[in-house]
């Protein structure tokens, strides 16, 4: 857990650093588009933690049925 | 006062201001008949010039032909001392200071704003000899001084051609040295020529003394590990090099001429393969690139395999180094991270010292690495053994610049492996080749894998090269 | 900046890793190790290993441990063991014949699951791993030594391949299983190989030894030597050796329309005179076509004792002839499926041996 | 900035990397466990289904040649659908390159650190891919080249070597008919479909003409197809229905291998070379899925975003299964309909067929790729 917040705030810290010597009118989109990719993958690990659901489990249970018809 | 005045005298004023404490300049005036407005000054540096021809031609011929007195004294007085126009005038008096230094005479004229300058420069310097650094058995045995006149003449006796070009140019604010670009016309590519050329002009740098410091302010990439520029002390390497379409870079005062634009593979090429048997030259070339895998990688990998894949050696040779290292205290890492530093330690005094006191460091240093490690316990005999074909590896690696960044990277790769194992190492060899191949020199890739570079690089010699040089100009740039 | 950032990251990589590095002169090494079957379900195992010492040969050790599973044991080893056990280097499994019984497939899980085991590991059935172990003891490579023994007696004595652990496994999954495994007896004071042991799927049926056995050698190897001793063509109490080599084997299987299994076997060899005790001169075609008469019908005799054993006695196919079927009849296959052993039992097998003498020796 | 330029080799180092990185250890176990005996006849199978793929992929350059997939879609089904179809595609990338982290840090794993923290090949594989995509298309072109040498040395050796433990025949030859084949050559056409994704850099293939240029991409995906065919014959002929059982039957088989003289264990040697096959798949997977959404999002550079989107594609492969079991499952069974479905068949069909209708009226006005 400890290693994984560090390796957040190092990320986010490194996203910074790459945005600040940007044009002003380029670097608010990319604060834009790289907040909310982040925020994304924050959500997707609280659900995770909170769930114990992911985007895979989501798709096997999408198409189990399909594969169990294929091979079964 | 940028140019001259008319007046002599102002002339004389100015230039003893601004040559003071310059005690090496000589002022000499000419006057026999002690007339006003009849003299002529001649300035020199006397260590730069060959003083007693400056007496025996210039002083005695104007003395001889010194016009009546009445006669004013004017400069078409040096055209009857010398038929041929090894003369020439300037007004310019930074540049007049500066071809003093070159070792020049300043002949300075009452009622004239041109100096005349003649060129009497005699240095004594170092004699053509074999180079230190890169030594054949076979092959010619001079090698470049650090006067840019010597050293252009050994180039254009090989290549008396027209097509070989030599431009001049001047780098540095203050130190003023010459710098010559070195090319085949027919051959060299023209774009790059333009990019050489341009980088060249954009130099800002104060002196320079030895075509290192140039190195680094051409290069793309200076703070990449891996040199990028080939440097070379032997003329025949560098004429063939030019003869590939190549440019080369000589700098005043310095031995070491630059070959550019340079790939990898020249890193691993001696001129000598060129000399000997095809087959030799090719078997050398495969030897060298894995002395240069086992320079980077060695340590390394042994330390992975004895801490993380036991399974990977055979069981008797596994219980033979678990014997050796048995009763050493520190771990696989730490005991090659320390024969490591010995051994830089060792290589490091060696080539500061004086060859006498050289010697006796290898003696002692071959036994504080090899018996004595082994005897007190700090090092198994197995990571001597690595340690010491390590070492060998980076010194069959022909230039000595091309060894320094796998002395460097050695170390981080075992840091690495420590902590990560062959996984860890198989990472960062990756992460170095991605380094390498993302580097260009003059827009030539600097390790490019193709059918024709790698045929360039074991198969074919150089003397059908130099009849199609295609390769170049045409392979590696796509 | 941007540095500073990979470095941090670096650096909490590398502080945060918990590596699995073991120093070598932390590890000791096995080389062979033995389960035996306990009272209470528990399993002892039988564990050879080396621990290297500075200046001094490395001998193995034998320690014992028992626990509910061979993992179990494992890790009660290091109870009085200051090393972590590594299994790379192991060559020998050795079951007792109680154990294998019960099957040897859940027995060897472990060795199967852990990803330090090597796949070619030899496995052989003995009677007591505890004995053989102990008197091995005296070897350097101890482990090493046996697999060793195992190859050149498959090879030489015609024993059928060395049983290694993927040799088992792979057997396990075919249609129709014919498992053999190296049988390891104790004679005095050493071990010696001269039979296998045969089973039943997985479970352990029997040993068969000596002539019996050598039988199986023809049946199953390919290119390997073996020898073949005869009697005399003139003397009787005399013997002549032959030495086989570059076997060539055709085998079809089938049931015929009564029902009857058929299988049809053609074997080719080449056979070198080794030693001859008698007739100095064979220089004569004559006696070589009549040696070579009499070195099929010693042959097939040799394998007939064999197909016989297996067909009477255990009534167990360990040849492969139902797989065989299988692979080149799977209908036919699926109708027998069910009562194969009764098939088996009746089955027509015909051999067919063709000997060639290509070479007498230094001696002509 | 100066685009890139790939030359033939380079093209077909990427395609063989792209899908030989993972395959080469994992693509036996999938198939043996659904077609059995005749797993290999499922690799030819797939290879020439692939095929088809790899034309498509060419019809749609001969027509672009110099732009990449997210413009391609904009052109032939105009903005708002060109923008879903080419969203989909930066969340189908995204989704299979968390699959191959996740194979590629679950089998490295096991193999050379098992007791190690899983998050440490995460973080490994993830500062390693953003360097490589930091540095750009022409540094991981070179060096796809030389790896691909490595990989197929290791495929040479796994061969050769492999030629004495051979005993096992492969027959009954479609002893349950030709069914279970066909659904086994699923999974081999899911993997070599991938094969599209080399519609992203399109414009970067400058140098070549396009004749050159379909037969590199169809003869590197036979060569595949022969790899693919070939390490299934020698898995089978090796280990038999063995290979069923276990996790990586080419591990298995390289275990097994012994050189005598110079090597008795070769397996982590060919590990060795497969870290660098999956570490530049990997990286060829992320570099296409930033060029998709920086165009998508009409950025001027990609660089800012590449960390961002890296964290989230590394998330989300952390998270994506919870053991190899399901991991097996994923890969063998779910991602073949998934992706077949999707990006690697139905969509190229569709779109070489809309191209074939409406050849003459593609709009000729769209913006041009910058890299």
């Amino acid at each position: 857990m400890i290693i994984f917040s560090m390796f957040i705030l190092i990320c986010i810290i490194m996203t910074v650093i790459e945005i600040r010597p940007l044009k002003k009118n380029d670097k608010k989109k990319y604060l834009v588009v790289n907040g909310s990719i982040l925020i994304i993958s924050f959500i997707i690990f609280l659900i995770h933690e909170i769930h114990n659901f992911s985007i895979t489990n989501l798709m096997i249970s999408i198409f189990k049925p399909f594969a169990d018809t294929i091979f079964s | 006062m940028e140019k001259l005045s008319t007046s002599l005298e102002e002339n004389y004023k100015f230039f003893q201001q601004r040559l003071n404490h310059c005690e090496d300049v000589e002022f000499r005036i000419l006057n026999p008949y002690k007339k006003k407005d009849n003299e002529i000054i001649f300035l020199y540096c006397e260590n730069m010039i060959d003083e007693l021809m400056v007496f025996e031609t210039l002083f005695e011929k104007i003395i001889q032909n010194y016009p009546k007195k009445n006669e004013k004294i004017d400069k078409s007085i040096l055209k009857d001392v010398f038929p041929t126009t090894s003369i020439f005038f300037l007004d310019d008096v930074q540049e007049i200071i500066t071809y003093l230094f070159y070792g020049f005479c300043i002949i300075l004229f009452p009622n004239s704003n041109k100096a005349g300058l003649v060129c009497y420069s005699q240095k004594d310097f170092r004699q053509v000899g074999e180079p230190q650094s890169e030594v054949v058995i076979r092959g010619p045995r001079e090698g470049f001084v650090e006067v840019i006149r010597t050293n252009i003449a050994l180039i254009r006796s090989k290549l008396p051609n027209a097509n070989l070009k030599v431009r001049l140019k001047k780098i540095g604010t203050e130190s003023k040295t010459f710098t010559a670009v070195i090319y085949m016309e027919n051959k060299v590519p023209l774009d790059t020529l333009q990019k050489v050329l341009t980088r060249i002009d954009k130099i800002d740098i104060e002196s320079t003394h030895e075509s290192g410091s140039i190195e680094r302010r051409l290069e793309e990439h200076p703070f990449s590990l891996f040199p990028q520029i080939v440097h070379t002390e032997r003329p025949d390497k560098l004429v063939s090099d030019v003869m590939e379409g190549r440019i080369a870079i000589i700098v005043d005062g310095s031995p070491h001429a630059l070959i550019l634009p340079s790939t990898l593979k020249m890193f691993l090429q001696a001129s000598e393969d060129y000399y000997e048997r095809y087959w030799l030259g090719a078997a050398l070339r495969v030897v060298r690139v894995f002395a240069f895998l086992i320079a980077l990688l060695l340590p390394s990998f042994y330390i992975g395999v004895t801490t993380f894949h036991l399974e990977m050696l055979p069981t008797e040779l596994a219980l033979a180094i678990a014997t050796q290292k048995e009763g050493t205290p520190f771990s696989a890492f730490f005991e090659a991270l320390l024969m490591e530093v010995f051994f830089e330690l060792l290589r490091e005094a060696g080539i500061r010292l004086p060859m006498p006191v050289g010697s006796a460091v290898s003696i002692v240093g071959g036994l504080v690495i090899g018996d004595a490690a082994i005897q007190a316990g700090i090092a198994s005999p197995a990571m001597v053994i690595v340690v010491a074909l390590t070492g060998i590896a980076s010194f069959a690696i022909p230039r000595y610049s091309f060894a320094i960044p796998l002395r460097i990277l050695r170390f981080g790769l075992m840091i690495i492996t420590s902590f990560l194992g062959l996984f860890g190492l198989m990472i960062a060899i990756i992460a170095i080749f991605i380094h390498i191949t993302s580097l260009s020199s003059f827009g030539v890739p600097y390790l490019e894998l193709s059918y024709s570079s790698f045929k360039e690089m074991f198969y074919f010699v150089r003397p059908s090269h130099m009849k199609n040089n295609k390769k170049y100009t045409e392979g590696e740039f796509k | 900046m941007k540095s500073l950032g990979v470095i941090a990251i670096i650096l909490v990589l590398l502080l945060s890793s918990c590596t699995n590095s073991e120093e070598v002169d932390k590890l000791s090494l096995i080389s062979a190790v033995g389960l035996e079957k306990m009272p209470d379900n528990e399993y002892k195992i039988i564990i050879q290993y080396l621990m290297p010492k500075k200046d001094q040969e490395p001998l193995p050790i034998t320690k014992e441990v028992d626990g509910l599973s061979i993992y179990e044991a494992n890790n009660n080893l290091n109870e009085f063991l200051p090393r972590k056990p590594y299994w790379s280097h192991n060559f020998v499994i050795l079951l007792s014949e109680e154990l294998a019984k019960e099957g040897i497939r859940s027995q060897l899980d472990f060795f199967r699951r852990n990803p330090e085991m090597r796949q070619d590991t030899l496995v052989a059935i003995t009677e007591s791993p505890r004995k053989i172990l102990y008197n091995l003891q005296k070897q350097q490579l101890s482990g090493q030594t046996l697999k060793l023994i195992a190859r050149q007696a498959s090879a030489r004595k015609g024993l059928g391949e060395v049983s290694t652990l993927h040799k088992v496994y792979q057997n396990l999954f075919f249609k129709k299983p014919f498992l053999t495994i190296t049988h390891i007896f104790l004679d005095g004071e050493n071990p010696r190989i001269d039979g296998f042991s045969i089973f039943d799927k997985d479970k352990y049926i029997t040993t068969i030894k000596g002539d019996e056995a050598r039988g199986l050698g023809f049946l199953k190897l390919k290119n390997k030597y073996s020898s073949v001793t005869m009697n005399c063509l003139d003397k009787e109490n005399r013997q002549i050796t032959f030495n086989l080599t570059n076997i060539h084997k055709k085998t079809n299987a089938y049931v015929n329309d009564l029902g009857i299994f058929e299988i049809r076997l053609s074997l080719e060899f080449e056979a070198f005179l080794a030693e001859s005790h008698c007739m100095r001169n064979i220089s004569d075609t004559d006696t070589i076509k009549k040696l070579e008469k009499a070195l099929n019908k010693k042959i097939k005799e040799l394998a007939k004792k064999t197909i016989e054993h297996s067909q009477q006695n255990v009534e167990i196919d360990y040849f492969g002839f139902g797989n065989l079927l299988y692979l080149n009849h799977p209908k036919k296959w699926k109708e027998i499926e069910g009562e194969y052993e009764t098939v088996y039992k009746n089955a027509d097998i015909k051999l067919k041996i063709n000997t060639k003498i290509v070479q007498t020796g230094a001696v002509n | 900035m100066k685009i890139a330029e790939i030359n033939y080799l380079q093209l077909a180092s990427i395609i063989f990397i792209q899908i030989l990185g993972t395959s080469l250890l994992i693509i036996p176990g999938t198939v043996v466990e659904v077609a059995g005996v005749d797993g290999w006849i499922s690799q030819i199978v797939g290879t020439i289904m692939a095929l088809i793929v790899g034309m498509m992929v060419f019809y749609l350059y001969n027509n672009f040649p110099q732009d990449n997939l997210i413009i391609i879609f904009e052109k032939l089904f105009g903005k708002i659908i060109g923008n879903i179809f080419g969203f989909g595609f930066v969340i189908y990338c995204i989704l299979s390159l968390s699959t191959v982290i996740k194979q590629g840090c679950s089998i490295t794993g096991y193999i050379f650190l098992p007791e190690t923290s899983p998050l440490i090949f995460f973080i490994v594989f993830f500062l390693i891919v953003v360097y490589i995509t930091k540095v750009g298309m022409n540094a991981l072109a070179r060096t796809n080249v030389l790896v691909m040498l490595l990989l197929i040395t290791t495929f040479l050796v796994i061969i050769i070597t492999g030629v004495p433990l051979l005993n096992v025949p492969l027959k009954p030859l479609l002893s349950e008919g030709l069914f279970p084949v066909l659904k086994g050559s699923l999974s081999p056409i899911s993997w070599m479909g991938q094969v599209i994704l080399i519609t992203m850099i399109f414009p970067y293939l400058t140098s070549g003409n396009k004749k050159n240029i379909k037969t590199t991409i169809l003869m590197t995906l036979i060569v595949v197809g022969i790899d693919h065919t070939l390490i299934t014959m020698f898995t089978l002929g090796i280990l038999g229905l063995e290979a069923k059982d276990l996790l990586i039957p080419v591990y298995s088989v390289a275990k097994l291998i012994e050189i005598d003289l110079i090597w008795r264990r070769l397996d982590v040697m060919i590990m060795f070379s497969w870290v660098a096959g999956v570490t530049l798949k990997m990286s060829f997977w992320y570099f296409c899925t930033v060029l998709a959404l920086k165009q998508l999002l009409h950025l001027n550079k990609y660089e800012p975003i590449i960390i961002p989107l890296a964290f989230l594609t590394f998330v989300i492969a952390y998270y994506s299964t919870n053991n190899t079991v399901e991991l097996t499952f994923y890969l063998g069974k779910i991602y073949p309909i998934l992706s077949l479905f999707s990006y690697e068949f139905t969509i190229p069909l569709i779109m070489c067929l809309t191209l074939f209708i409406r050849r003459k009226r593609i709009s000729k006005d769209s913006k041009e790729f910058t890299p």
